[in-house]
C-alpha cells in the first residue's frame, strides 16, 4: 500500500445533548442519512445551567457524525428544529478528510 | 431520625461547603438498581404466602389513587402557582409517582421502632411508579390539540423503564424462588440493603445540594408546594391506607408513598413526553423540598396520622 | 432451576421488549474481576488441604482435554458448517475455553442438591482457560503459510489474560494464605458471591438479547453446533471425569466445563490473533446458544450423565 | 505574554476503533512519529452493527492524535491496511492549529 | 423550517489537560468569554509521560469550548502561559461551523 | 504478612509482566469512598464511649507531629537530596500527611495479632490528613516572594478534599449515631471492610508497577530517603505515641501514621498548589517505596519500637 491514497472532503457533525435524547438522536441520524455515528459521555454547561453528569437528569451526551454535507446540513437544521428549543443541546459542523469515500 | 438520614446531610453540607467529594455517576447507577432489585426481590419473597384475591383489590385501590394524585397537584400548580399547563402537568407527573428511595428510609424508620408493615408493601411501589406519570402527561399535553403524541412510544417508555422494570423483575424473581431458594443471596440483597442506601442518600445529599440554585429561581410557591403536597397527598395516602384496611405500618408506607415524588422514573419519562416543560422546577420541588421534607419530618407525620386514623 | 437463572431470564426479557434496562459496563468489568478472583481464591483455600501429586496428574489430563475439544469442534465447523478456517478455528477456540459463570452455575446447582464435589476444581477452571484458545488459533491459521504470526505475543495475550491472571493469582493467595487466614475476608470474597453472580446474569441476559440478531444472521447450522457441541463435549467431559476419578458431583462441573464456551477471555484473545474471523459468529454461538442451554437444560444433563458413569 | 502567539498549523486524526486494539494503536501511532496521543471511551454504530459498549467484546476507542500531514498520512494508511478490512475502524483526519509546533 | 440555515464560522477549542486542573479551567474560560464548555475523561500520553487514567493522579480531560476566534485566542494564551510549564497540557484549535451564532 | 498483602503482591506482579488486568478507575473510586468513610465511621462509633477531655489533649499532639514530620523531611530533601524549595515541600507535603490504606493494613496487622489499641485512632487519621500537607506546601513556597498565594483557597482545596470530608463525617455520623443505631449498616460498612480492602490492594499493587519507571528516574538518594524517612517518622510516632500513654497498639498504629506517606489528599493538593513540583518524585517514593516498604516490613517494625518503648 505504498501510493497515497486519496483523502476525500467529508463534515464532521457534533451534537452534544442531554443524554434523554441519545436513543432519539441515534434514529434520526440513521433516518436522514447517516451510515455511522459515534457516542462520548460527556459533561458540561451552557445557556442551560451547569450539567454536571453526577445521575441520570443531568447527564449529556456528545455524538460524532462523518458524513456529506446535505447530510451534516439535514441533521443539523432536524436537530434545529426538534430539539433546540425544549432541550440543552449544542450542535458544530467541520470539515474533515476520510480515506474511503464510499463509506461515508 | 434514622443515621441513613446522616448520610443525607453529610453529602448535602459537603457540596454546600463546595468539597471535591463527588461519587462516581456509574456507583449512583450501579446502587440505583440494587436498590430497586432488593426491593422487588423482598417484596416478592413475601408475597408468596399471602391470599392474592385480597392484594388484587388493594392493587387496583392503590393504582386508582396513584392516578388520582396529578389530579390534586395539577390544579394547584395552574390556577394557583400559575405555571403554565406543560410545567404544571409535569410537575403533577413527578408527584403522582413515588420515591423508592423515600420508601426504604420509611422502611428504615419503621424496623427502628419495631413497627409490623404488610410485607407486600413493594408491590404497590411498583404500581404505583406508572399511573401518576401517565396522568400528569395527559394533564401537562391537553392544551395540545395540533401535534400528535405517539401514546404507545410514552407508554413503553413509563413502562419499561428501569424502575419497573427491576421492581417487577425483583417481584417475579422473589415470587417465583420463594425463600428457600433466595436464601443464599439474602446476605446481598437483604442485609447489605441498608449500607447500600446509606451510599444512596450520600449521593442525594450532594446532588439535593448541588441543585439549590434551581430551588431559588422557583420561588416561593414551588416551595410551599413541595411541603404541602406531601402533606395533602400523605394524608389522602394514610386515609386510603387505613380504608383499605392495612396496618399502622402499611398505612405509614402507603402515606408515605402518595407523598414523595419521584426523581428515577418520572424525570425521564417527562423529559420525552413534555418537553417544553422545564425539568429544574420540577425537580428542585421534588429533589431539593420534598425528598428532604420526607425523610427528615414528613415519615413521622405520616406515621402519627396513620397511628390516629386508626385509633 | 436455580434462581441465578431467573436473573438472566429478567435481563433477556428487559432487553427482548426494549427496556432501557442497562448496568454500566463498569459494573460488568467490576463483576467479572470479583467472581474470577473469589473462585480462584475458593479452589486455593481447598487445594492448601490436598495431594499435590494426585491432583498434578488431574491437572495433566485435564489440560490434555481441554486442547482436544477444538480438535472436535473444527471439523464440525469446517467441513459440515463450512465455515472458512479462520472463523472455524475462532468458534473452535471459544468452545475448547471454559466459561467461568457458566461453571459458577454449576456449582451453584451442586450446592441446591446437597451433590459433594472435589474442592479443587477452580484449578482446572484455571487450565482449561487456555489450552483450548491456542489449539483453536492455531487449527485457524493453517493456511497461512505466507504471513508469520507473533506466537509469543499471542501467549502472553492469552496466559496473561485477566481470566487466568485472576484465577491463577486467587489460587496463590487461597492457597497461601490458608483457610485461617482468608477467614475475615469470606463474608466478602465467599457469601456474596452467589448475589454478585446474579447482578451478572441480568447483564448476560441483556446482552444476549441485544446479540439476538447475530444468532438471526448465523443461520441453522450455527443454532444446531451451539446445541450439540456442549452435549458432545460435555459427554467427553464426563467420561474424562469419571475415569480420572472425580466424584458425581466432579464430574459434573468438569463435563459442564467441557461443554461451556467461553466469552470473556476467548474473544479478547481470538480478536488479536484471528482477526479475520467474524467475532459476531462465535458470540451468537457461544453466548446466544451454548451459555442459556447450559445453565438452563445443559447442567442437570451432565449431572445424569455423571450420575449414570458412576453408576 | 501580551503579544499574540502564532498558530501553526498540524493535522487531528480521529481513529474509532474496537477496544481490542487500543495497545496496538498507541504502539502504531508512537512509532510512526506521533508525539503523544489521547484515548476516550466511546460507543457508536456503523457498517459492522451496534456497539453499545456494554461489555468487552463490544467497546470501542478514539484515539486523537495531534501531528504534521506527513505523520498523520503515514498512520492513517498503516491502520487502513492493517486494520481496516478486519476490524471496526474509522478514520477521519481535520485541520488544527497549535500553539507550540515544536510540541507535535 | 425548510429554508436553510446560514452556517457561521466560529472556532472549536480543544483543552486536554490533568484532571486536577479541570475547576479552574471552567472559571477561566468562563471569565475569559465563553458561554459554554463540554467536558470528556480522556487517557493519553505526551512529552509528560503516559497518563493511563487509572487513578486520580493519573486522570485527564478533554475540554471542548465553542466560541469566536478572539475568546478561543484569549483562553489558549491563557492556558498557556499559566499552566503550560507545569501541567501536562495539549490546546489545539480548529474551524467549525455554527447554527446559531448568537449562543458562542 | 497479612494475606491483604498478597493482593498488591498480585497486582504488582500482573503489570509487571504486563497483564491486561486493569481495574476499572472508577472501581478504584469507589473503593476509597467507601474505605474513608468505613474508617470514619467506625472511629466515631468507638469515640461515644470515651473521655472527651484526654482525647483532645493526645489530639493536639497528634496535630503537632503532624506539623512537625515535613520539618525533618524537608532538610534532608533540600540539602542532602538536593532538591529545588518546590519538589523538597512536595515529597514533605507527602510524607507530612497520611496513607489511610496503610492504616488499614496496620489495624488488620494488630488484628490478627490479637493486639488491643485505642478505638478512637481514625480520629489521628484524619486530624493527621491536613497539618502536614499545609507545612509542607509553606516550606516549598518560601522562596517566592513575589507571587502571591491564594491561601484561602489553598486551606479550603486541603480541607475539603473528599479524604478529610469522608473521615470527619463518617466519624461524625457513628458518633452521633452511636452503636445501635450502626448495627444495621455495621454488616456493609465493617465486615466487608476487609475485603474491599483487598480489592483496593490489588489496585495499588497495579498502580505501583506501573510507575515503576518514574522511581528509575527517582534515582538512588529518594529510593533511600523512601525507607529512612519512614524508620524515622515512624520512631519519632512510636515516641510520641508512648509519651502520649497509649497503649502497645495505638503506639504502633500512631508509628505506622506518621511513617506513611499520604497518595489520595497529598497529590491533588500539591499539584494546585505547587505547581512546579514534578508529581512523579512524591509518587514515585510514597507509592512506589514507602507504601511497599510499610505494608511489608513497616509495620511489624514499628510494632516491634513499640513493644520496646513499653517494656
Ligand atoms: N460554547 C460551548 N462550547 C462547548 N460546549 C458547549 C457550549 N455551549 C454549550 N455546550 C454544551 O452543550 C450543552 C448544552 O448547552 P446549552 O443548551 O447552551 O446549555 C452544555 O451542557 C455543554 O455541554
Ligand atoms: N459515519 C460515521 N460517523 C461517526 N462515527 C462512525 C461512522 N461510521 C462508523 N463510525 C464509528 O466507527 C465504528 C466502526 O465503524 P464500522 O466499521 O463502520 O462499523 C462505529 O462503531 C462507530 O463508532
Ligand atoms: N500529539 C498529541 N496528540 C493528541 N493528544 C496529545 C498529544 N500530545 C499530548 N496529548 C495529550 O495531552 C496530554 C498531555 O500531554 P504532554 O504534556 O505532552 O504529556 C497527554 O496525556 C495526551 O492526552
Ligand atoms: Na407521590
Ligand atoms: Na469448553
Ligand atoms: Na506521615
Amino acid at each position: 500500500m505504498n501510493t497515497p491514497m486519496k483523502i476525500h472532503p467529508k463534515k464532521l457533525l457534533m451534537i452534544i445533548a442531554e443524554a434523554a435524547l441519545e436513543r432519539q438522536l441515534v434514529a434520526d441520524v440513521k433516518r436522514l442519512g447517516a451510515n455511522g455515528y459515534t457516542v462520548i459521555d460527556v459533561r458540561g454547561g451552557g445557556a442551560r445551567g451547569d450539567r454536571g453528569a453526577d445521575w441520570d437528569a443531568d447527564r449529556s451526551i456528545q455524538m460524532e457524525v462523518i458524513c456529506d454535507d446535505a447530510v451534516a446540513t439535514r441533521i443539523a437544521e432536524h436537530v434545529y428544529s426538534s430539539y433546540f428549543e425544549n432541550y440543552a443541546v449544542t450542535v458544530c459542523v467541520t470539515d474533515v478528510g476520510v480515506l474511503r469515500q464510499e463509506k461515508f | 431520625m434514622d443515621p441513613v438520614v446522616y448520610f443525607f446531610v453529610l453529602g448535602f453540607v459537603a457540596r454546600l461547603l463546595r468539597s471535591d467529594l463527588k461519587l462516581p455517576g456509574v456507583l449512583y447507577e450501579s446502587l440505583t438498581i440494587y436498590l430497586l432489585l432488593a426491593i422487588g426481590i423482598k417484596g416478592g419473597v413475601e408475597l408468596a404466602s399471602h391470599v392474592y384475591g385480597a392484594i388484587a383489590i388493594q392493587a387496583l385501590i392503590v393504582v386508582a389513587m396513584g392516578a388520582a394524585l396529578p389530579l390534586i397537584a395539577f390544579p394547584l400548580l395552574r390556577y394557583i402557582g400559575r405555571f403554565d399547563t406543560h410545567n404544571a402537568g409535569a410537575i403533577a407527573a413527578h408527584y403522582g409517582s413515588v420515591s423508592v428511595v423515600t420508601f426504604a428510609v420509611g422502611v428504615a424508620y419503621l424496623a427502628k421502632r419495631g413497627v409490623e408493615y404488610e410485607s407486600y408493601m413493594p408491590l404497590f411501589v411498583a404500581l404505583l411508579e406508572a399511573p401518576g406519570i401517565i396522568v400528569g402527561v395527559i394533564l401537562g399535553r391537553m392544551s395540545e390539540r395540533g401535534r400528535e403524541m405517539n401514546w404507545a412510544a410514552l407508554m413503553r417508555e413509563i413502562l419499561l423503564g428501569k424502575s419497573i422494570v427491576l421492581l417487577l423483575g425483583g417481584l417475579a424473581i422473589g415470587w417465583l424462588a420463594g425463600p428457600a431458594a433466595i436464601a443464599p443471596v439474602k446476605l446481598f440483597f437483604f442485609d447489605l440493603f441498608k449500607g447500600a442506601l446509606c451510599l444512596f442518600l450520600l449521593e442525594m445529599g450532594l446532588i439535593v445540594a448541588s441543585r439549590i440554585g434551581d430551588l431559588r429561581k422557583a420561588g416561593i410557591f414551588l416551595t410551599g408546594f413541595g411541603v404541602l403536597m406531601p402533606l395533602l397527598a400523605g394524608s389522602a395516602g394514610a386515609l386510603v391506607g387505613t380504608l383499605m384496611g392495612l396496618s399502622v405500618g402499611g398505612t405509614t408506607l402507603l402515606a408515605t408513598l402518595a407523598a414523595s415524588a419521584s426523581y428515577i422514573a418520572a424525570p425521564a419519562a417527562v423529559r420525552i413526553a413534555l418537553p417544553q416543560a422545564n425539568p429544574g422546577l420540577s425537580l428542585a420541588a421534588a429533589l431539593g423540598i420534598t425528598f428532604p421534607f420526607n425523610i427528615t419530618l414528613g415519615i413521622s407525620l405520616y406515621h402519627a396520622i396513620a397511628q390516629f386514623l386508626h385509633a
